[in-house]
């Protein structure tokens, strides 16, 4: 190696040091940011090393190719709404993992012509990078459609679909070996990355469109072992390296956000079981039995005489965009002397995070917010619970029943609160599509309306108190 | 077996070991921003784009290697942005940084 | 710079990465079998020596070799035995593993 | 690679997956006998993928080396006492670094003999090796020394040692760059190894006896970097991953070590602090501050008629091996009815997890141990605090005295309890060399005599009650 190689190599090595800080950095909130900023230099020393390597001839498409993708990249991060930010991710990870596939794509298309045998791990390793990347590709942009709504939320289920995949599988497979083993043809490798485009459509469509932030985190890694793959084909040990980094970290991530929904991966995959905001399900569930509802004046008493308040927003919150809303009732709520503090569940909403970001949108301080188990043990102590369109992350079932789908996941423990006043726009249920006893507690007050709107009739009546 | 692939096999277990050590717990409110990053970083991809695009091969590996490059910038500068821009919002107001 | 030498560096910073993420928070209790059981591993150089010394090369060379796997040996030997016996202790009566 | 080099490099990525596996379980108490397991079977796989070697044709002396190693090893890890492990593992890990210092030697022997030019990488490398090693070697031994008693434990200090230190340091490097740069002879190479083995020993005598198991841990870290070393030299990439492994692992434990300490490492490493177990110091340092002391009869209705009792073992009891006497007297006190506690400072005792070892020793149930954070909390509690032999892990001045050496360290806090009994032989100081107020405070009676008589003493009373 000569001097120029060696600092190549020097850098790509200094490369991977920054990413592994970086991605490290990246999992504790003092540091995030800097972990955030450490990674992108370690990309971009990555490239720029890239670039000096003699085997770069070229520079003209690069350099097109690069301001097209940069100016594309900035603007829609740029423009991209907060609450958008989840399909984003999933669109900038497709198309990762497609990138993955087509350097693979391209390294078979040329090697396949220069000579009839093909090395084994060669041929082993482009079609991983091939079918992986492929189905990263299209599997994030269904999960895309769904999250943006250009494809249906609901899981979309057909008859045999489970054979068909699993059919398709086994195609893929059989032609693998017969272009590992027997005939590098570029018509079959062709076939196989038209296969793994079609799975990855195929996996994602059955599942449902709460569920895709889950479904993101996992390809997610998915495209970090195809990038991890096209390090074998390209030969390139930095594409290994963080490849493998980001496949071994997505999938840890994946199993987090699954533990935190309490649900094991495979059902998230295969259960069909988010139906997405659409739930309509249980029409009525009250059936007989009675809720107490109260209109803006009465809610409005009750909260502006209260002494402690604790808000829980959920999922409603975000559809009605009523977090500028919900800032000013709480900053009304204090300006008279009332405690208000934020409980946040960890999957409330619909990505992790969720309410979070939503409020700091809305430049609620971060101090007011606090985490399930740092508000649990408070609640017997607080005179009004206002819920904002949250319905899973407070249901008791999931607490007593032992027959409920959510047992044993942990959730806020509101109804030990003095009283619950809840805005939701019916008694439907939330996401996991069941009833919500605490509907029918006597302590339950039902606020019902959209929650932008209910949020800015109490604002207006407390203010006339 | 080739050399090269068992020094690439080496490392690969290595760097999956890293990755799993890494991320141990995270907070919930960092889920996102996390995935959000290890998104940008699985861009990396783009160093094989810049790999086969720039030796001047065939139009057609030329054609799929520039929309490799596209493809995989929008990854990193879009990945590494949106996430900025996530934990930017964290970090508002009373300038503290939040509890884990 | 060699090739190879760039490649053991490169598993060189991926392992101590390993090392330092793998240990985290040792309760007090275990320092000791953690150092013992770590010093046993670093008797790995028992494979340098089994390479130096089954070449049969010069006499001073076979001497060096054969020292060197005794050494070695005991190193690894006696570091997992030892060990064992710290902590075997952790485990006696009521056969409870003892809390972190 | 054909097919066996093909299988030998697996089985070595399969070896250092169970080395790190290994290394994790070791690292959490219900799955660190699996882990030590594990590393050993990790070390096997290793062993005999490297006979199967076709680098390798004689295996004569290889089988007399490992049978002698294998006798030595297994017989003194089974013989040693408990008590004597610290020194036991120094020993070994002497030897794992001399090992890689006569790796390095032999291997650079062979080719400056063969050719009058090395390749600079080889040379520092070979140079790295045999340097760390040779250092790790001699210091082991010295740490030996001391914790055996062979050498002495208090730190043995001269004039212009620290002068000398560097010169040595300075003739290292220089004669490194002569043969990196200039000239691989033989001679001078062994000069280094020499100048190594000199270090080792300058390094650790001036280190009081009772910080051994601290330096102890960095030689360890140390021998894990030297056999990284060999692994280059000899060009095996499972000698370079196992030995980066301890090496890193190795400066984390340290570290924990000291922090549990509350001392920064240059401080155990250049403070010349610890005295040893012979700190006399302070004469009677008592002054005119006055004492209570108890007699057996006295110190048994105390003990004998409290409700609940919290024994805190320190150094003392492990001089005088008092824990089975220990036990009786925490078995006797039970069945009287009354509630016994064991509180297990961190740093109690002259090695981690000291206390832990020697109660289990004496099988004192794991359930009656409670860590510094769980029983500091109850002190207030309890009835009766009785000390054997243990001085600064209780004294509040670390707590109290912003002056004290020890200030800021953790400590049990038995000065709140009702009443505090304390075994010891005098009024003198303990490891740290500093007076303890506890002794003068009113609540406190010392019980004056060495551990194991007084406690067997204790036994005969209480029966007697
Ligand atoms: N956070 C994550 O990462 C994540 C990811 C995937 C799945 N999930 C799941 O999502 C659920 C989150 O629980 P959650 O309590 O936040 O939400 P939820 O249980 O889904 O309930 C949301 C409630 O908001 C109400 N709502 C909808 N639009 C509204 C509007 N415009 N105004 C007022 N209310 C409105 C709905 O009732 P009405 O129709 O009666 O108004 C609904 O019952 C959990 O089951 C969790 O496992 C979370
Ligand atoms: N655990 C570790 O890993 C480690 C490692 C290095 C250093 N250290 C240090 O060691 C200290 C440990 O604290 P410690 O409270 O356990 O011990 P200590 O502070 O060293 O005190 C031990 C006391 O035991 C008494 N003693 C000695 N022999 C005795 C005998 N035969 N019978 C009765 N008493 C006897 C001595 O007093 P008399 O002479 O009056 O009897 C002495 O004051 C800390 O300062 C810690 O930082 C710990």
């Amino acid at each position: 190696m000569d001097a120029l190689s060696t600092a190549i190599g020097l850098a790509y090595i200094f490369a991977a040091v920054l990413f592994i800080l970086g991605l490290r950095y990246l999992g504790s909130p003092a540091t995030a940011r800097r972990g955030n900023l450490l990674a992108a230099i370690a990309m971009l020393i990555a490239i720029i090393v890239t670039l000096l390597d003699r085997q770069i001839v070229g520079f003209t498409w690069i350099l097109i190719a690069i301001i097209i993708g940069t100016v594309i990249g900035s603007f829609s991060a740029r423009l991209v709404k907060m609450t958008a930010m989840p399909q984003m991710v999933g669109i900038f990870n497709g198309l990762g993992g497609g990138a993955s596939a087509l350097v693979a794509l391209a390294e078979f298309w040329r090697l396949s012509i220069l000579s009839a045998e093909l090395p084994l791990d060669f041929s082993i390793t482009t079609l991983l990078s091939v079918f992986i990347g492929g189905l990263t590709f299209t599997g994030s942009m269904i999960a895309f459609g769904k999250l943006q709504g250009l494809v249906s939320g609901s899981p979309i289920t057909f008859p045999l679909q489970k054979v068909v995949n699993a059919l398709l599988m086994v195609a893929v497979v059989v032609l693998g070996v017969l272009i590992a083993g027997f005939d590098p043809s570029n018509i079959l490798f062709l076939i196989v990355t038209l296969l793994a485009l079609t799975l990855g459509v195929m996996l994602v469509i059955p599942i449902g469109g709460a569920d895709m932030p889950v479904v993101i985190s996992l390809l997610n890694s998915f495209s970090g072992l195809a990038a991890c793959a096209a390090g074998f084909v390209v030969q390139n040990h930095i594409l290994i390296i963080a490849g493998a980094l980001v496949g071994a970290a997505g999938l840890i991530l994946t199993q987090i956000m699954c533990k935190a929904m309490n649900r094991p991966l495979s059902n998230v995959l295969f259960g069909a079981f988010g139906t997405g905001d659409q739930a309509a399900g249980a029409v009525d569930a009250g059936g007989d039995k009675s809720v107490k509802a109260v209109d803006g004046e009465e809610a409005a008493m009750i909260l502006g005489y209260a002494q402690s308040v604790v808000v829980v927003p959920g999922f409603g919150m975000a559809a009605a965009q009523a977090q500028h809303a919900v800032r000013e009732l709480s900053e009304l709520l204090q300006k008279r002397g009332i405690e208000v503090k934020f409980a946040i569940h960890p999957v409330a909403g619909r990505m992790p995070g969720h309410m979070n970001v939503l409020l700091a949108e809305a430049n609620v301080p971060y101090t007011l917010l606090f985490d399930m188990d740092d508000i649990n043990p408070e609640f017997p102590h607080i005179d009004v619970v206002l819920v904002i369109g949250a319905n899973d992350v407070i249901n008791p079932a999931a607490r007593n029943d032992t027959t409920s789908p959510i047992y044993g996941m942990p959730i806020l423990d509101v109804d030990k609160a003095r009283h619950v006043m809840i805005i939701k726009r019916s008694l439907n249920v939330g996401f996991a599509g069941i009833d919500n006893p605490l509907f029918y507690d006597p302590k339950t007050l039902m606020y019902f309306g959209s929650a932008k709107e209910k949020v800015q009739e109490l604002v207006a009546e407390i203010k006339k108190l | 077996m080739p050399q090269e692939l068992m020094i690439g096999l080496t490392i690969f277990v290595l760097s999956a070991f890293v990755g799993f050590e890494v991320i141990t717990k995270v907070p919930p409110t960092l889920h996102t921003p996390l995935m959000s990053g290890a998104n940008a970083i699985s861009g990396i991809a783009i160093i094989g784009a810049l790999l086969i695009t720039g030796r001047n091969g065939e139009p057609f590996e030329l054609i799929l290697g520039v929309i490799a490059i596209v493809f995989a910038t929008v990854n990193v500068v879009g990945g590494f942005l949106v996430t900025d821009r996530m934990l930017q919002m964290f970090k508002k107001k009373d300038g503290k940084s939040p509890k884990a």
